[in-house]
């Protein structure tokens, strides 16, 4: 089966193609075939696995593939590989895509273009079982621009606003700046070793096939391509816009799965930025990206966008731990982040329309009581984002710090300075939306608690943000077939047993105190009073933390005047330069010579006579002038 | 059976000329009965040029269903095969082939609602296919300008009579610039011929004359330059290409699908015919200049196009920004590049007959192109706009769509010869993300402007043309060996060509 | 030898003028177009009687006259084109004069006078056929002699022509003084045996002659009578102008130059190249400027001359195989041009006879009230343009490949660019056919049928020769070899 | 005897002062008389080639005899058309009759 495992991308491929041509005609639209879709790759994951872990580490990894084109010397091969990376990627995504389906179906209910919502979903979800499966970096490509593609559309889905058109254009435009670099790059690893196959490329890189200068700036150019998608600084900027989606588009495609995919490049091409020496570049960027959109967390009052932020800054731990050369640890926060991101925004989302679409922290507080069963789910994600003993987030976290720690004192304070903002806007986020009292009385007289179909997709997720962490251990992955744990079973390259440390866990723990507590403590209750301090205590910093840095702004200035303003000067330049003169011009110059040369035909005969008499007296001299 | 495939050239050739000439005869008056002719007529030419695809075998020899007719020969300066009807196509005609019946199909069908004067359209629009044909499968120098000429020619009527916006000025900007360049060629022609000294026009004869070295490097470097922009008009080529966004401004709709869809190839296409593989020596040495344009064009073409606001100055521009890539491709003379540039012009060919079909299918009821007059029009016209999307994306190389396969073989290409280059290629492509995109949100989201609310979608018959555009974009993106397995012996035969 | 069976063909031409002038005398109220129709069956007959001549062995007359392919060719085209006229000139001069027996008898005297110029292989007899041209076209051209147009057109036309023949008979005599003969063959020889380099006798006296010549072609800067006298010519007339005039110049230059004057190439190629280059270049680019179709036409076909001039400079640029194939071509786009002109005129004619405007804004939305006029002339001003199916593309492209030869690709290309600016102009007039409406009051209406089926003959001639120049080519190329079995490019005299 | 040179310049002379009176008179037939000039110089030459260079067969002379009739015959025609222009504008001028140009 594991050789196989590419129907997993046909199923939802084929679905998508039924919803898109069926959709509307078909029966509820169609949302059961989406769900029929998600179980069954769900399902058929877990024949994958089965297939994968009998086959044993000696058969790993799993390829299969087909002649795709050839043109004289330039031949392409089209196939999968499935390694462990792949396992865990499918992992996420079939379970991911399975709980949002289902949420889907409550959250969407009577939205527009329902079945469009579902069909499309459909096709991500097939791009990007495509993208982890892929064995060469073209195939690779083709998918990241088709879940670029799906995250457009679904960006985009509510198009009859303004703002969620602009947002899903900013996605893909952003995205696709990253993309030029990560095709350029892909090219140029073409051009080094002459094929696209990722196990091919790795093998040269390290027989040393392609030159130092050269290959960090390949390496440059596809870690483009992972900023991009991966939302870095300074590509940050569509994530938190694409938050115009639909809830469960975020808590898919923008939390669990698109999103990481520059981590899952990065991770799968780890050997080539180390060979490259690149890595201290992926670890300052992620560094920065979780210091950054830590901080801009703070300042933001609608839950999508907290969680927006947090994603980044999440995304950036795991370059963090990448860069820090430990691919197990970014994999594996990539895991847990997943489950626990996934229930917090299906939590908002089910949040969204327990109180008939409002997100705006501000109006809302104390919907611990209204919505039990969301309030106690989304504090579970909460608190294994924080990093809590023994969830998720505490182990994947904890294997990040100890990455870093290799890397010196100053990486291992910020990371800690990160890890406690991290608790911090977490502690902020729930406080203010489900505890206190409530700050809107009339949001508040309607708010109900949703449904079974939305609710048990929570439930599911809460117990794996739960559970997940434990996957770490070596008992636990034995159990499951991979002894080892996770560390070993991701990445055989670099093994990497994994021993519980306490003292990193005190400090971890010490971090998520003392920014859960710091945070709950300073938004309890709805204090707004304290939270305000800083506003007032230096607006102009608080100003710029809520601007986000001016980063917005930075761009859109640069597309207004610099790049549109080019455009209108080359404009300006084909009309008037290449147009009106040069191409106008001489057809005017050549009808203005003729109506000079025709007042020489005077209509008089001496005239005529004239011409005839200098015509021989020139002849004769051009004659003698040539023939002599 | 080459020369009875030969058969199936002489009729795709003969086919549209009939055509014409029976509409002649037929009453201005019948329209539904030359309307009812043409689609016949297109019809049958799109299953032959399926057929041409189709039949041409991917692994055997460059040149197949070839067929001679002795035309003029041992007479004043010719001598044996001096001038004949030498038919023949190679993998890169075959698929143009392939293209041209496509799309003058899906044309047929969208000058169906035309009213004025309809039967004298279809007779020029059936002569222009039967240049267009002809130029895909010449194998003589006197009839590949012959039916050159014959496509260029048609369309300062067919913009003038039938066109919009300054349609007299876009009509005579047009012609006369393309009737320029072919000046160009034509001198190429008696250059060449006169060089060769073998007293024929015959096409093979020449490339082998141009490959041996009958025709010195140094007269090839001097020719070169005459077929390439004399060429290079057509296809396009910066800064000669401000036809395009005026006569595309001014051209009916499905003149606009036929020439950006095919015409425009035809420049191109006379680059590798004339320029690539009679003067190898030439091209090689004026290839990075051709390059330069090219990278020039892509990249000025998508810049402009960023702030236009009528739809066909938008598609105009990203013409000349596509058929730059074309030109990359052609330059690299690399086996992946060139090949790239063969694919671009199909994947550009129905791409821009798609994007020019729905641009007429708006102005037809809106009557006005400006972008900003509009918004939300999905809501009204939603089989138009899934439509477009999909043109648009094709048109930023998403891959899938034809427009990837084809830019990603041009960037191959680039890359192993001349990777700066390759890289600003690339650049454009995410310019043209931009431009696409902003059009996208500007026009067909966002909250409907009421006065398009009585906009109707797709009529059955423009349905079916863009589905028949869409299905060959979706062919190439997604099932390329077909399409690369046709062109890899050609490629790799032609001179200069490296691997 | 005096074998006057050689000139059966032009003595039932001449005899055929008298008739018809002697005819009108007789019965001076007979009808003007059966006139017309009589001049066409005395062309016929002349054509009918050339037939036999075609690939018959050369006949020599004294030295001074010779019947070969070449004289055959213009014999047939002579006839052919007095013929074409005759039919043209039938309703039109019936409507407009009373008396047309002149005007026929002459057009079957300048026809003649055509064909001895191409026939003559001395220098008093090419002289004397050229004024027996020139005189009859002076007459013809001054037919109306009450319109103030023709008048004038016609006394510049005689003024310029008598002034410019007296520069030709100047050259001449140099030419005799220094050869001490007339006759073709004799100069050559002369010539070759001269020895040293350039006499100024020899220059200005080959200079003076293409002066005349070129007079009688209507090249650049000799060419300023012939819009003038287009314009005020009778239309008929001004096709047979830019038919058998232009086609008469050549039928002599070839005759002269390549017989004799061959010899000194290096002294004329280049003012030959130079001359196809003013020639060309004045003739399009004063075209554009042009109102009245006739004017147009004027200018256009001085540009055509400029292109057939630059065979006659290949044929001095080239070896002796590329002098015959640039000759051989150039007789092919004689033909062509001749064609399509004659299609242009007769459609021109139909229209004018309907509307009596020769303006190009008359021609406003003939598409609609006369679609097939509309054709034709469409059909002609493309094959000038030398597009494709039409007689020029083929013509011309043949003719300026055939001329390639090293040291005059520049003019080859001139001339291909030429004739890209000559297409701005003939779309300008298609654009007034098929762009605009009729102005108002303009129906549907159908030409003569006499025009009508003459307008669709010649377009199947345009056509024929566009699409299988292969008969016409051939027929030409024989031509063309009778006259270098004459020639004298063996005795070329290197610089 | 007279050389010959004296001939033709002289001859030379007279076509230069007829090329003089076309370019220089308006009057149509001053302007013809000034052609006649020119024949006249032409007739001339050939005669005193002729007369010099080839006295056996007169090829020259015969020109000349030609050259004479058809002059008689131009200016006969020439005439009638100068008057049809005098009876149509009341003019001999031939810069008047300059209603055609450009």
């Amino acid at each position: 089966m594991a050789e196989h495992a590419w129907i997993l991308a046909a199923v939802p491929g084929i679905a998508f193609i039924v919803m898109a041509a069926l959709g509307r005609n078909l029966p509820r639209q169609g949302d059961w075939l989406a769900v029929l879709c998600a179980t069954s790759i769900f399902g058929l994951f877990f024949a994958v696995l089965a297939n994968f872990l009998n086959l044993g580490g000696g058969a790993w990894p799993v390829l299969n593939s087909i002649e795709w084109t050839a043109i004289g010397d330039f031949k392409l091969n089209m196939g999968i590989a499935v390694d462990p990376i792949t396992i865990v990627m499918l992992a996420v995504i079939t379970t991911v895509a399975l709980m949002v389906n289902i949420f889907s179906v409550g959250y969407m209910k009577g939205e527009p273009r329902y079945w469009w919502y579902f069909a499309v979903l459909q096709l991500f979800v097939a791009s990007m079982l495509m993208l982890v499966l892929a064995d060469n970096l073209l195939l690779l490509y083709v998918a990241w621009e088709l879940v670029g593609l799906s995250s457009f559309l679904l960006i985009g889905h509510y198009w009859e606003r303004r703002s969620a058109v602009e947002a899903a254009k900013k996605a893909f435009i952003t995205t696709r700046v990253g993309d030029v670099g990560l095709l350029i790059g892909i090219i140029l690893f073409w051009e080094a070793t002459g094929t696209f196959n990722i196990l091919d490329i790795i093998h040269y890189v390290e027989e040393g096939a392609i030159g130092d200068t050269r290959l960090f700036v390949t390496m440059m150019f596809i870690l483009l391509g992972a900023m991009g998608k991966s939302a870095q600084l300074p590509f940050h900027v569509w994530l938190p816009d694409a938050m115009e989606g639909p809830t469960p588009v975020s808590a898919l495609i923008h939390a669990a799965t698109m999103v990481v995919a520059g981590v899952y490049l990065v991770a799968r091409l780890l050997p080539v930025f180390e060979a490259a020496g690149a890595l201290d570049v992926v670890l300052v960027i992620g560094l920065l990206t979780a210091l950054f959109s830590g901080v801009v967390a703070f300042a933001q009052t609608d839950i999508k966008k907290v969680l927006a932020y947090s994603t980044v800054s999440q995304l950036g731990f795991m370059f963090v731990a990448l860069g820090a050369g430990y691919a197990s640890a970014g994999m594996f926060h990539l895991f847990t982040h997943a489950f626990f991101k996934a229930l917090l925004f299906l939590g908002a989302g089910s949040v969204i329309i327990g109180t008939h679409h409002h997100q705006e922290m501000g109006q809302l507080g104390g919907l611990w009581r209204k919505m039990p069963i969301t309030a106690g789910t989304f504090l579970i994600g909460s608190l294994a984002l924080a990093g809590l003993f023994p969830l998720a987030g505490f182990w994947s976290k904890d294997e990040i710090l100890h990455a870093v720690e290799g890397q010196g004192t100053f990486f291992f304070f910020l990371i800690s300075i990160a890890a406690i903002m991290t608790a911090f806007y977490t502690a902020r986020l729930f406080v203010r939306t489900f505890l206190g009292k409530p700050q809107d009385e009339e949001i508040a007289s309607h708010t109900r608690e949703t449904g079974p179909v939305m609710t048990l997709p929570l439930v599911f997720l809460a117990f794996m943000s739960i559970v997940a962490g434990f996957f770490i251990f070596h008992d636990f992955g034995s159990a499951f077939g991979f002894p080892g744990g996770f560390s070993e079973f991701v990445f055989l390259h670099y093994p990497h047993a994994f021993h519980v440390d306490w003292g990193l866990v005190g400090l971890s723990t010490a971090l998520f105190v003392i920014g859960t507590f710091g945070g709950a403590w300073f938004y309890w209750n709805g204090r707004l009073d304290r939270s305000t301090v800083m506003a007032e205590w230096q607006p102009k910093v608080y100003e710029m933390v809520q601007r986000k840095f001016y980063f917005d702004d930075l761009y859109q200035f640069l597309i207004d005047r610099v790049v549109l303003g080019f455009s209108y000067l080359v404009s300006w330049f084909d009309r008037f330069a290449v147009n009106d003169t040069g191409v106008d011009g001489s057809a005017t110059m050549t009808g203005y010579a003729g109506f000079l040369l025709k007042h020489l035909q005077t209509g008089r005969v001496p005239n005529y006579a004239m011409a005839i008499a200098a015509g021989v007296v020139a002849l004769t001299l051009i004659s003698l002038a040539v023939g002599s | 059976m080459d020369t009875a495939q030969g058969y199936v050239l002489v009729t795709a050739l003969a086919l549209p000329l009939l055509a014409a000439g029976v509409l002649l005869f037929v009453p201005g008056s019948q329209k539904m009965m030359a309307r009812y002719f043409s689609a016949v007529i297109g019809a049958i030419l799109l299953g032959l040029s399926v057929y041409v695809f189709l039949a041409y075998q991917a692994g055997g020899d460059v040149l197949q269903m070839q067929l001679r007719w002795a035309w003029i020969e041992n007479v004043g300066f010719l001598g044996e095969n001096g001038i004949s009807l030498h038919l023949g196509v190679d993998g890169i005609s075959a698929l143009l082939t392939l293209l041209t019946g496509v799309v003058a199909f899906a044309g047929t069908l969208i000058a169906w609602k035309l009213e004025y004067r309809a039967k004298d359209f279809f007779i020029l629009f059936w002569i222009l296919i039967a240049g267009v044909y002809g130029t895909f499968f010449a194998l003589d120098l006197f009839f590949f300008f012959f039916f050159y000429e014959l496509a260029v020619v048609p369309l300062y009527m067919l913009i003038g009579i039938w066109g919009s916006t300054r349609k007299e000025y876009g009509a005579m900007k047009l012609t006369l610039m393309l009737v320029g360049g072919s000046v160009g060629i034509w001198i190429g022609i008696f250059a060449v011929v006169h060089e060769a000294g073998l007293g024929t026009f015959d096409l093979p004869t020449l490339w082998e004359a141009g490959q041996n070295g009958l025709i010195s490097a140094e007269t090839q470097k001097i020719i070169f330059p005459f077929f390439a922009v004399g060429c290079g008009v057509l296809a396009g080529l910066w800064p000669l290409h401000t036809w395009s966004p005026d006569g595309h401004m001014s051209a009916p709709t499905s003149v606009s699908m036929v020439h950006a869809g095919v015409l425009m190839k035809l420049g191109a296409f006379g680059i590798i015919r004339l320029g690539i593989q009679i003067l190898p020596e030439g091209a090689e040495f004026w290839m990075p200049a051709l390059l330069v344009l090219g990278t020039i064009g892509a990249l000025y073409g998508a810049i402009a196009a960023l702030t236009q606001r009528d739809f066909k100055l938008i598609s105009g521009y990203s013409s000349v920004s596509h058929m730059g890539y074309v030109l990359i491709g052609l330059a690299t003379l690399h086996e992946v590049g060139v090949s790239g540039a063969a694919l671009q012009m199909f994947s550009h060919g129905v791409m821009t007959a798609l994007v020019f079909l729905l641009i007429g299918a708006l102005y037809d009821q809106a009557h006005t192109r400006d972008l900003s007059d509009f918004g939300g029009v999905a809501k009204v016209m939603p089989l138009w706009v899934i439509a477009y999307v999909v043109a648009g994306l094709a048109n930023v190389g998403l891959p899938g769509l034809s427009g990837f396969t084809a830019e990603f073989h041009i960037f191959v290409g680039a890359f192993r010869t001349y990777p700066v280059f390759g890289g600003l290629a690339i650049l454009a492509a995410a310019i043209a993300a931009a431009y696409m995109l902003r059009m996208f949100g500007v026009v067909f989201f966002g909250p409907l402007n009421p006065r398009w609310k009585d906009l109707k979608d797709l009529s059955p018959l423009e349905t079916i043309s863009a589905a028949l555009l869409i299905l060959s974009m979706l062919a190439m993106g997604l099932w390329w060996s077909p399409f690369t397995d046709r062109l890899a012996n050609t490629v790799t035969s032609l001179p200069g060509v490296i691997s | 030898m005096r074998d006057f069976t050689l000139f059966i063909p032009e003595f039932i031409a001449i005899s055929g003028a008298i008739a018809i002038l002697a005819a009108e005398l007789i019965w001076p109220k007979i009808r003007k177009d059966y006139l017309a129709y009589a001049t066409a069956a005395g062309a016929l007959g002349w054509l009918i009687a050339a037939i036999p001549y075609i690939g018959d062995t050369a006949g020599d007359f004294e030295g001074v006259l010779l019947t070969d392919d070449f004289t055959t060719y213009f014999r047939i085209l002579a006839a052919g084109i007095v013929m074409a006229i005759a039919l043209i000139s039938a309703h039109y001069m019936r409507d407009r004069t009373s008396t047309a027996g002149e005007y026929y008898g002459l057009l079957l005297v300048a026809g003649t006078g055509m064909v001895l110029m191409a026939a003559s292989r001395e220098l008093l007899t090419a002289y004397m056929s050229l004024e027996l041209l020139s005189f009859s076209l002076y007459i013809l051209v001054g037919y109306f002699k009450r319109d103030r147009l023709s008048n004038e057109a016609s006394l510049k036309y005689i003024l310029l022509g008598a002034f410019s023949s007296a520069m030709l008979l100047y050259g001449i005599s140099l030419i005799y003084g220094v050869t001490g003969t007339t006759s073709y063959e004799g100069i050559a020889e002369a010539l070759a045996a001269r020895e040293g380099g350039t006499d100024a006798a020899t220059v200005v006296g080959i200079m003076l002659i293409v002066a005349g010549v070129g007079f009688k072609v209507s090249a650049a800067p000799f060419h300023m009578w012939a819009p003038d006298a287009y314009q005020g010519a009778p239309l008929p007339i001004t096709a047979f102008l830019s038919t058998a005039s232009k086609a008469a110049g050549f039928a002599l230059i070839l005759r002269l130059f390549t017989g004799a004057l061959v010899v000194d190439a290096v002294e004329w190629r280049a003012v030959i190249a130079a001359l196809a280059a003013i020639t060309m270049t004045a003739g399009n680019l004063l075209a554009i400027q042009q109102t009245n179709l006739k004017r147009l036409v004027a200018y256009s076909s001085i540009g055509q001359v400029g292109y057939m001039l630059v065979a006659i400079a290949a044929i001095g640029y080239g070896d002796a195989a590329t002098a015959e194939s640039a000759s051989s071509a150039l007789l092919l786009h004689i033909v062509g041009y001749t064609v399509s002109t004659l299609a242009l005129f007769t459609a021109l004619t139909a229209h004018y006879n309907r509307t009596g405007d020769d303006s190009i804004a008359g021609l406003r939305g003939l598409a609609e009230t006369q679609p097939f006029l509309a054709l034709v002339i469409t059909a002609s001003l493309f094959s000038f343009a030398g597009l494709p199916f039409f007689a020029g593309f083929a013509t011309k492209l043949l003719l300026f490949q055939a001329s390639t030869t090293e040291g005059l690709l520049w003019l080859v290309g001139l001339a291909a660019a030429n004739s890209f600016v000559s297409l701005y102009y003939y779309l300008m007039v298609m654009r007034q056919m098929y762009l605009f409406d009729p102005p108002e009051g303009q129906t549907r209406f159908r030409p003569s049928p006499l025009l009508g089926a003459l307008a669709g003959l010649l377009l199947l001639g345009v056509l024929f020769i566009g699409v299988y120049p292969q008969p016409a080519f051939e027929a030409t190329d024989r031509a063309a070899s009778a006259l270098f079995e004459v020639s004298a490019s063996g005795l070329i005299r290197l610089p | 005897m007279v050389p010959m040179e004296n001939y033709l310049v002289l001859s030379g002379i007279i076509f230069s002062l007829g090329v003089y009176g076309v370019l220089a008179r308006r009057n149509a037939v001053l302007v013809l008389m000034s052609v006649e000039l020119m024949l006249n110089a032409v007739s001339l030459n050939f005669v005193a080639f002729s007369a010099y260079l080839d006295p056996d067969k007169a090829t020259g002379i015969i020109f000349a005899v030609f050259v004479i009739a058809v002059a008689a015959a131009e200016v006969g025609l020439a005439l009638a058309i100068v008057i049809r222009l005098f009876r149509n504008r009341s003019t001999a001028n031939v810069d008047e009759a300059a209603t055609m140009r450009w």
